[in-house]
Order: structure tokens, then sequence, then C-alpha cells
């Protein structure tokens, strides 16, 4: 079967053509048409929706809903989400960023899905016509998602309560050996009252550092008041080995890198 | 096999063809519009040597699919010169010795270009980021990194 | 870049009218405009498109091949396996008699190596040769594999390619080759210190952006013009010619304009099998490698092991050096047989030692077959060389670049493969990088002169 | 944390060409009717630049400037025959080959000059703007133009000659190794500055300062090209690259420009040439095979500075952030 793309107008249309076997949704095509170049014949068929909504950014009272098309680079250059620029612009070079899409990054395999690593420590909803999931739940079944992902939505946390870091051999643009995300609450006392950590390359897919996060809260943010943290930040990981970096490598600097991010 | 219908602009003048659904924009310009400027080095969105500009954004051709571009108004290399006057940038590649091999080079010249059509005068680090999705095998990429930086300083000169 | 013309004045004339010249290279101006023409820039209507049916195992034996499903496949017009090719097993040095023929075009019978070719197929669409390549049945029984040089050289290892019989290159000095100069037991004997280290690589891809391809256009006289990038024209076509058992003057290899080489194209890999496909469907052929193909299939650098025991003097003279090198050809010796051999003529370094003793051996692994790169046969052994003799200035207690001017060669010094040393230029090197990294060493050695002393 | 920083030093050789092969190359020289040159060979151009240089060599011997050359090459049906590209032998062995053809083709040239001016070709010299000249009286002089137009239309010469450069064949003696592998050395020397993060083993190379001596730079800014590529090229073989991360095992080996790594243009050593020139005595104007040695030295100087930082030994290439970290901790367990 040769490779034929539909388009259709509305998200609607193009679940239901998703159904057929050998269907896959097109979103940039970072990754299915990539894919399908370098010969999986197991796809036949391309489905996407020119829907505008998929493509539109809404930021009201803090309230953050990005169209599951929404590129990194929209992302990146968007006024109200200049907080979320750096994690943006952590996914590939200028070219991709043009066609890398919000929705294909929660699809990405590791060492890829940096994007998606800070949605998860923003405690994003994804959303289908099915209705709406908490990130960590549809990132657990992703494998088996068939329905067209079409918006995610988060609180935009106060200016500097979000962190992100990336790590890669090859600069400006190269994979991740990790990426971490962290949205932190200070009390007035300077100590950590709510945490959230998530961690890219950690897993298959971005998993949440619960063991650190607990560890941190009632703690100050110096080189004394981490160390539980760091201590704790590899609980519950099982780090990928790929051609970038060793599980053994990924898991020895996690806190470090951790800990570098949390003193900035 | 069904075909289907593109119609875009490449480099200012009207084309349309009719190509095989799921072609990429890069198997469509170089095998039946005959623009060999864009240059598969990897199909897999890792090297950047098939970068156009479409609609204003630099994209990968690679990773296109053409029927995607109904419309679209798109760029590449061979296009950038003018009457045989070479553009900016090429004028410095060629000047400031910044080919070897050459299969980047188009890639290369599209990612300056958006750089400079957006920020004129850039930082060396602002040249880096923007040359960062293409490889370049024989240069080091110090070479590559000079010719941008020498046509944003000519074509400042020249706009002075 | 800064020309230093002080030094050897004296033996250069500078009266040159274009030589010396930074003249504008005159491919840029196709570079910078996309209009140079790539062999891949080349397009012919009815083009077919050439896919590899790869082995998915390190060794094993092929039970059987099917190809009936893929052949009916629509879009497929021809499906080669082993028995179409005229002269099946090959090698490419064959060309300056270096043998024996050891790798098959399409495997026979046997593969050794994952991703070796097995069966290739011939289709309208690149994805009508990629769904037809995937109906391919093909099976195997595997075999024990080996993967480390030093267990493929152990008795009782798996035999990786029969054609040799053992798991190394017969030289006709053995099963290495060596180079013997001096005495080098005595020159331990005598040495105030000994140290034997040991260094390690893994294999390095060329990487170029252009990956390895050619279009072949059957030209209606019964002649093929291949567009290929090989980095040699003739080397291939004669190669061509050895395996489709086609007189040459049957071949036209158009080519010169390559993406970037870097020895990565020295092998004789996809012109046969497209001029083949060419030849039996009369219709033009494009085969051209993935980059998945380029960076695993394509033979890399070999990895090397260089054992180096080197017998060293308080005063800072290496009075004797023993060198032992494998490359791992992995599963065929394309040229790897050449690499281990210029290592053994490149040993021990640009360095005046009186006492050497070189093996270099060419070890078969069940991996991808290495071949030539950039600094073939001599970069990894840099690498080892350059590192040892740090090691050793810090032994001694000695600064190491102020050892190396103690040890580097001079014109008239006798090497150890007794060629007397000309031209030599380590010592101004040196010289030079003492003042450019601002790196001092004792004003004698300043005053050091690559000539024959007293000339 | 702890940066620390560190420089090592390594100073090598390179062999011109593959003699244990024998290592032939043929050029044809001839000239259009208007006095243009045209070099055929079938050598080719990896994009090192071996069109432009095999074009100055000619216009050098010819005598005449670079642009009235064209170089065409890598046709089997017309070029003569060369091994190939390879070995850092290019510019030497065809470079000899075309010097030999451009002479031969030369003295036709000055022979139909000398007819045209009622001299002996052996008082005519070429003013390289494509003129002859009779030595002592430049009044006395004719185009290289007319001089064509003369040899193709009046005098029925053909102005054209035919180079072949052969390094025979040497085959090493079985017991001792005693053999010729290579006709001449480039050499180098090369200082590397480096950074090491010895948390991380995540290794900056800050800068490098090479110096390479190829006997002739023929076209200094190509020299320079090869040689800032070629030191990119020795950082990366250093400290990125491989094709089986975890050799001798097979897996995980990078399909892709992402897996394979390489330094980006955000990595770059601050990186230095400086050139000096012994004039090889069979290279073409004296010049050796620079591109293959230039990506050497940086590896061993690389290692040598991460030893001269953190006090471990790498041994095994790359040196990645991993293995650094490894021998840390070990070296901290000891």
């Amino acid at each position: 079967m040769a490779l034929a793309l539909q388009t259709f107008a509305t998200v609607k249309d193009a679940n239901t053509a998703l159904k057929s076997q050998g269907s896959r949704y097109l979103g940039g095509g970072t990754l299915v048409v990539r894919a399908a170049n370098e010969g999986d014949v197991s796809v036949s068929s391309l489905v996407r929706s020119t829907d505008p909504a998929l493509s539109s950014i809404a930021v009201t009272d803090g309230k953050v809903r990005i169209g599951a098309s929404v590129t990194m680079a929209a992302i990146a250059r968007h006024p109200d989400l200049s907080s979320l620029a750096r994690a943006a612009r952590a996914v590939g070079g200028p070219a991709v960023r043009n066609m890398a899409t919000v929705g294909g990054n929660l699809f990405a395999p590791a060492p890829y899905g940096d994007f998606a690593v800070a949605l998860l420590a923003l405690d994003a909803t994804v959303s289908t016509d099915d209705g709406e999931a908490p990130i960590e739940t549809f990132l657990t079944g992703r494998d088996s998602n068939r329905a067209i992902v079409t918006t995610v939505g988060f609180v935009l946390p106060p200016q500097g309560d979000f962190r992100f870091l990336k790590v890669s051999r090859v600069k400006p643009k190269g994979v991740s050996v990790l990426s971490i995300a962290a949205v932190l609450e200070l009390a007035g006392d300077g100590t950590v009252s709510a945490a959230r950590i998530a961690l890219g390359c950690m897993a298959d897919r971005p998993t949440r550092a619960r063991a650190a996060e607990k560890a941190l809260i009632g703690r100050r943010l110096t080189k004394d008041g981490i160390a539980p943290a760091l201590a704790a930040a590899g609980e519950g990981t099982s780090p990928i080995t790929d051609p970038i970096a060793s599980a053994w490598y990924r898991a020895e600097v996690l806190p470090v890198h951790l800990g570098r991010l949390l003193l900035t | 096999m069904a075909k289907v219908p593109v119609q875009f602009t490449l480099n200012g003048s009207e084309k349309a063809e009719f190509i095989d659904s799921g072609t990429t924009l890069l198997h469509a310009l170089r095998d039946k519009i005959g623009d060999t400027s864009p240059k598969g080095g990897c199909h897999q969105g890792t090297c950047g040597a098939c970068s156009v500009i479409i609609d204003g954004e630099l994209r990968l051709s690679c990773l296109t699919l053409a029927e995607t571009c109904n419309g679209a108004a798109i760029s590449t290399t061979s296009g950038l010169s003018e009457g045989g006057v070479l553009h900016p940038l090429q004028r410095a590649f060629l000047d400031t010795f910044a080919t070897q091999c050459g299969f980047c080079t188009p890639g290369m010249i599209m990612a300056a270009k958006m750089l400079l059509d957006h920020t004129p005068n850039p930082s060396r680090d602002e040249v880096v980021e923007a040359l960062s999705g293409n490889i370049c095998r024989c240069t080091g990429y110090e070479p590559i990194i000079q010719a941008v930086l020498t046509a944003a300083r000519s074509n400042s000169q020249n706009a002075a | 870049m800064e020309l230093r013309k002080s030094y050897f004045a004296d033996v250069r004339k500078d009266d040159l009218h274009e030589i010396g010249q930074p003249r504008p290279r005159s491919d840029s101006p196709g570079h910078v405009t996309g209009k140079t023409a790539f062999f891949a820039d080349r397009n012919f209507p009815g083009t077919l498109h050439l896919k590899m049916v790869r082995s998915p195992h390190h060794h094993a034996r092929i039970r059987s091949i099917d190809t009936s499903e893929a052949e009916r496949h629509p879009g497929v017009v021809k499906v080669l396996t082993a028995k179409d090719v005229p002269h099946n097993v090959y090698t490419i040095l064959i060309l300056i008699q270096i043998g024996p023929e050891d790798e098959t075009v399409l495997a026979d019978g046997k593969v050794r190596w994952k991703g070796e070719p097995v069966v290739a197929v011939l289709a309208e669409t690149e994805r009508a040769a990629q769904e037809a390549a995937a109906k391919v049945k093909i099976d195997y029984e595997v075999l024990p594999a080996v993967f480390d040089m030093e267990e493929a050289l152990k008795p009782g290892a798996p035999l990786v390619n029969e054609y040799h019989g053992q798991n190394y290159y017969l030289y006709d000095s053995g099963e290495c080759r060596k180079v013997r100069f001096g005495d080098v037991e005595a020159g331990f004997a005598s040495a105030d210190h000994v140290l034997e280290q040991s260094y390690q690589s893994s294999p390095i891809e060329h990487a170029p952006t252009e990956t390895t391809g050619c279009v072949v256009a059957p030209e209606g006289n019964d002649r093929f013009t291949c567009y290929t990038n090989t980095q040699a024209m003739f080397f291939t076509l004669d190669n061509a010619s050895i395996i489709l058992q086609m007189p040459g003057n049957k071949l036209h290899f158009v080519g010169g304009t390559v993406g970037g080489g870097f020895g990565g194209k020295v092998d004789v890999i996809v012109e046969p099998i497209a001029i083949l496909g060419a030849k039996l469907t009369g219709r033009p052929v494009s085969f051209i490698y993935s980059r998945e193909e380029e960076m695993q299939i394509s033979s890399p650098r070999a990895a090397e092991k260089v054992v180096i025991k080197d017998g060293v003097m308080k005063d800072g003279r290496i009075v004797a050096r023993k060198v032992t090198g494998y490359t791992d050809a992995g599963a065929y010796s394309r040229h790897s047989p050449y690499g281990a051999q210029k290592g053994a003529g490149h040993y021990p370094g640009p360095y005046t030692i009186p006492n050497v003793w070189i093996d270099t051996y060419c070890v078969y692994t069940n991996r991808t077959p290495s071949s030539a790169m950039r600094g073939f046969g001599v970069t990894i052994g840099d690498f080892a060389l350059e590192v040892q003799m740090d090691k050793l200035a810090r032994l001694i207690g000695m600064d190491p670049l102020e050892f190396r001017f103690i040890n580097a060669y001079r014109d008239g010094d006798m090497k150890a493969h007794r060629q007397p040393t000309e031209g030599a230029a380590l010592i101004e090197c040196m010289q030079e990088a003492s003042r450019a990294a601002n790196w001092p060493v004792a004003e004698k050695f300043m005053a050091m002169s690559s000539y024959v002393k007293g000339a | 944390m702890a940066i620390r920083r560190g420089r090592g030093v390594a100073a090598i050789n390179y062999p011109t060409g593959m003699n244990l092969g024998g290592d032939p190359t043929q050029a044809l020289v001839h000239s259009t009717p208007t006095g243009n040159f045209m070099v055929t060979l079938s050598s080719v151009d990896l994009g090192q630049g071996m069109k432009q240089i095999m074009a100055q060599i000619c216009a050098e011997t010819i005598g005449v400037p670079t642009d009235r050359v064209v170089v065409d090459t890598a046709d089997t049906d017309t070029g003569p025959h060369c091994m190939g590209t390879f070995a850092s032998r290019g510019t030497h062995r065809a470079g000899n080959a075309v010097i030999q053809a451009a002479k031969e083709a030369r003295q036709v040239m000055l022979e139909v000059a000398a007819e045209e001016l009622e001299v002996n070709a052996s008082d005519l010299e070429t003013d390289g703007q494509g003129n002859i000249l009779v030595k002592g009286a430049p009044q006395k002089s004719i185009s290289i133009f007319d001089v064509a137009l003369s040899a193709h239309f009046k005098r029925g010469r053909s102005i054209s000659g035919r180079g072949m450069f052969l390094i025979p064949r040497s085959y090493p003696e079985k017991e001792t190794g005693a053999m010729k592998p290579s006709t001449c050395y480039a050499h180098a020397c090369t200082v590397a500055e480096v950074e090491v993060d010895d948390e991380t083993g995540e290794v900056t190379v800050l800068t490098v300062k090479n110096i390479f001596e190829i006997g002739r730079a023929l076209n200094p800014k190509m020299v320079e090209q090869q040689l800032v590529g070629g030191s990119w090229m020795g950082i990366s073989h250093a400290l990125y690259e491989t094709t089986e991360p975890y050799y001798p095992n097979r897996d995980h080996g990078g399909t892709d420009f992402n897996q394979y790594l390489m330094p980006g243009p955000g990595d770059l050593a601050q990186t230095e040439i400086i050139v000096l020139e012994r004039p090889s005595a069979d290279g073409p104007y004296g010049a050796k095979g620079p591109g293959e040695m230039c990506a050497n030295p940086q590896i061993p100087a690389v290692a040598n500075a991460v030893f001269d930082a953190v006090g471990v030994r790498i041994d095994t290439l790359p040196i990645t952030p991993e293995r650094i970290l490894r021998a840390l901790k070990a070296h901290a367990a000891n």
C-alpha cells in the first residue's frame, strides 16, 4: 500500500478516519514522516486535521490552553508564555521547532519529548474528543491512545516558579542526556511549600521524581537544604541506555544536574 | 496509484504538479519540479540539508508532505540570486571560503537567510543557534559562522 | 591561519605566480547557488529504486530464501539474490593482488554480520521496494558470533570467514605484518624504566552529509553510465567489471563531485548491484544509502587495540619500543589488511628509536566490515603513541614537550622500516608550538633543527 | 563542583600516498584554439578542492592565470586513470601528473611561439598574464591567445601534454619489515587546553593551537579550510564519535545525526592554525598531503589535557563523560 494523506476539517472526522487499520495521525511530521521515510511500512494512511482550534493558544487569568498543532516555535515566541520558552527552545533546531508540535511531543519516546517533561511538571491536562486526562495518566497509556490530542491545558506558574534544564552532549542543539522541569512554590520564609519535578530520559517517557519532591517540602534551596532531595532523585527511575549515554551515567549525573537547577 | 494535485509558488513562480499522495516536498521539488538545490542528507530531520522557507518559516522539506503546501510560498537557495547577482549570503559564503564539499551549503544558506531576515545584525550566539539544525562535516562550522556574520556586516554597510 | 615563512626559507623559493595564492574556488559558485550537480541530482524518467534486505543476525546460516511474495508485490520489477550476481565472491584489493576474495555481493548460504545484504529489491517507488523487502522470507539458523578481537584470536573461536580459514589476515610474513629493527629485548634490559600500556578505540563513521550511492542509466547500446560518488573512479569501475563479468568498455562512470568522503566512499558496494539491476531490467536504477545505512551499514573506521611497551632512560631517550596493533576488520577484508600494514610502516611514530619490534594484525569479527577513513592505519596509532609519550615523560619527571624534542627524528635518521628520514619538520613544529602556546622549553631545544647535523 | 583545567601536547607525522599498493595517476592537458587550457583527469573532488588546486598547478606550470584553466575530471570515458582520492595522495599524485602534462604542453606552446617570433624556444618565458616574452627583450612578445590560434590553424601543432606519476609498489620484506610505505611526510604539533567538570565528566575544549608543516600551501585559503575542519574532526574523534558506543557490544549504534555525536557549532574550541612549509623533494611545488594528518594530533593532545586536568587516564576512545566519571570514581575509591 502506498502512503496516502487524508485531510479533514474537523477532529471528529479525522478521529473516524484513524479507526481504519494502518492509519496514523500526522502532526508536524518529525516523527511520522520520518518513520515512513525510514521504511516503516506499517503505516499506509496519514490523517490530519486542519481544525483551527488545534493551532490556537489561549491564555486567560493565568490559565493556558494550547492546541495540539501549536509548534515549539509558536510557544517560544508567545509573549504570555515566556517562562516556557526555554523548554520549547530545547526541542530541535529552528526548522524542527517550526514543525514539531505540542501534541507530537507527548508521543516522542526518550531521549526526545523535552517539552512533555515541562508539561508534566506543570501538571497539565491532556484533552481528546474522549475527554480530559491528567498528563501523567495520559503518558502512561499513550502507546494505546488512538484519539487525536486536541489541547493541553495548565495553570501558568508565577514568574520564577518554573525551572527547566536540558543536558545534551552537543550544543546548542543536541538530544537529551536528560532533562528536568520543576515547579517550585516557596513559602514566605523561603522554604519549599510545593514541588513538582519531572524528568526526561529517566524512563522511556517523562516521569515525576516524587521522592525528591517530597524531600524538598519544608526545606530551603540551599546546598544542605536540597541534599535529601538529591539523594532521593533517582528513586523509582529506570533511565534509558542509548547512543547518547548509558543508564548508569544518567543515574549518576541526575542528582548533580538537579542540584544545579535547584540552586540557580 | 492516486495522484493528487499540488500548487504553490517556488521562488516567486507558480508551480502545479500531480504527485503521489504522501510524497515529501523534498522529492516533489527535486524529482518533479527539478529544483535540486535542497539536498537529501538524511530524510530524518537530523541534518538540515533539505531546509527551505515555507511562508516565511524555515522548514525541513524531507519531513513536509508536498500536499500540505498547497497555496504556500516556498523559497529555496536556487532562487536567491537575482539576475545573476548573488545574494549577500551567497557572496559571503563564496568570499570567505565557507564551502567545501558544498552538500550542506544550500540548507545552511536557507537557515542563515531566515536569521538575517529577522535579525539583520545577529550576535555570534544567534548565528550559532540559527545554524544549529544543520550538519556540516567538512568545515568545522567556524567558516560558516564567519560567512553569516560577514553577510550581516555587508548588509548593514549597504543599508547605511 | 598564519603562514610562518621564516622556517625553511633557505630551502624554499617563493617566486610563484599562481601557487600560494588564495584564488577563489571554482566550485564555490555552484555550491552557494545550489547548482552543483551531485550524483543524486541526475533524474531519469522511469528510475527504479533499489532497497536491500539485510541480515538481522550477526552470524547465521541461510537455510532458504523465498522471494515469491515480494516479486508479486505491486510495483516490484526485479528481485535479485546471490545467484543473479555473475562473480558474487569478490574483494576490492584484488586489483592490487591482495586476496583472497572473501566477500559476497549478496549473501550466499551464510551471513557474517548484522546488516549484511542478502536480497535486492527493485521497484517503481522507494515505498514499493520497502514494502516488498518486508515480504522477503529468509530462514536463518543462527550461529555463535564473536565480537571481540582477543576472543576471535583464541583457539576454538567461531570462524568468521571461511575464505580466510582463521580469524586473522594471513600476510606473507605470517599472522601479522612485522617490523624488526635492532634488538628490542636488549633495549628493555638496558632501560631505566619499562612501561607497557594498552589503548583502544571503537568504530568511527565518516558521516558525510551526502550518503553513499549511485544512479545507473542504460545508454541503450549495451553500455551503462553510472553516476556515483565513489572516491576512486577506475578502482570502482574495474571492480564492477570483475563482479559483473562485464568488459570495462561497457561501463561508463561519471562522478568527481562528492558530498564529503573522508574515506567512506572507497568501497565498491552500491555500484555493481545497481548496474546489474539496470542490465537485467533495462531501466535506470537508483541505489542510495539511507542515513541509517550510512551510519551502521557502510564501513566505519576500524576499531583498534594498540599495546605499546617502551624502554626509556632517565635522561629521556627511548631505547626500545614494541608495538602490537590489532585492527578490527569486521567480517570482511575490504581495505583493512592494507590499513593494518600501513600501521606497521608508521610505528614507532616520528621518533628515532634504536630498537623496535612491531606486529600488526588484521582481525575478523562478526561486525560491520570496516575500511578506510581519514588517517587510515595511523589515527588511532597516533592517539596511542602520543598518550604513551605523555605517560613516559611524566614517568621520568620530564616536561612532555621537551621529552619529544629529545626523541624527535631528524634528516638522515634511520627509521624502523629502514628508510632514512628525509624532509623532517617535527622539531620546527614543536618549536613553533612552544611559542604559540606559551609552553617554554629549554633553549637547547629551541636551537635544534631537523636538518642533518653539520650539513 | 569543580571545573578543572588542563593542557596537553601531541606531535605527529603523516605519510603521503599508498606506496604499498603501487600508486599511479595520470593527467592530460591541452589548449583550446584560443589558448585556454583543459586539464583532463579521473580524480575525485570530495570537497577538499581538487579541481581548483589542479587548475592552479596547471596555470603555474604553463604560465597563465588560473582562470584560463578548466579542470574536467572524473568521467571514465575521457579522463585517464587515477588510483583515487584517499591516503592524502590526491594533490601530490595528481598534481605531479598535471605538472608533467603541463610542461609538455608548455614546451609545444613555446615552440609555436618561437616560430612566430623567429627566436629559439629556450629564449622565451611566460609573464603569467597570458603572454610569452623574449627573455631580456620583453617588448618582443606574443599572446598565448595568438600562439594557440597559430598552433591550431596555421602550424598544425597540438599544444598538449601527457602526465604520468607512478610510485612503484613497495613490498615489505617479510622478516624485517623493510619497506618504503610513503614518499614524504607532513608534520604537526598541537597543544590543547580543556576544562573538565569533575562531577559530570563533561569536557570543554577551550583552545587548540595547531602547528602544521605541509610542504607548500598551494592555496592558503583552501589549506586553511582543510586544517580548520580537520582540527574540528580531531576533537570530535577525541570526545564524541563512535558507531558502537558500547563496543564490542553491538547494541545502541547511532543511526542519525542526533545519535551519532559530533561537536555542534556551539561547542567550538578557539582554534589557531600556524603553517610551516618545508617543500618535499617529490611533491608538486613541494606540497605534501595535509588532509588526513590535520585531524590526528588533537586526539592525543585532548586526551593528555584531560589527564592534566583531572589526573585520570582515559585510554579508550572516545573520551566520554561516562568514561571520565567512572575513572574519577575509581580513582577516588583507591
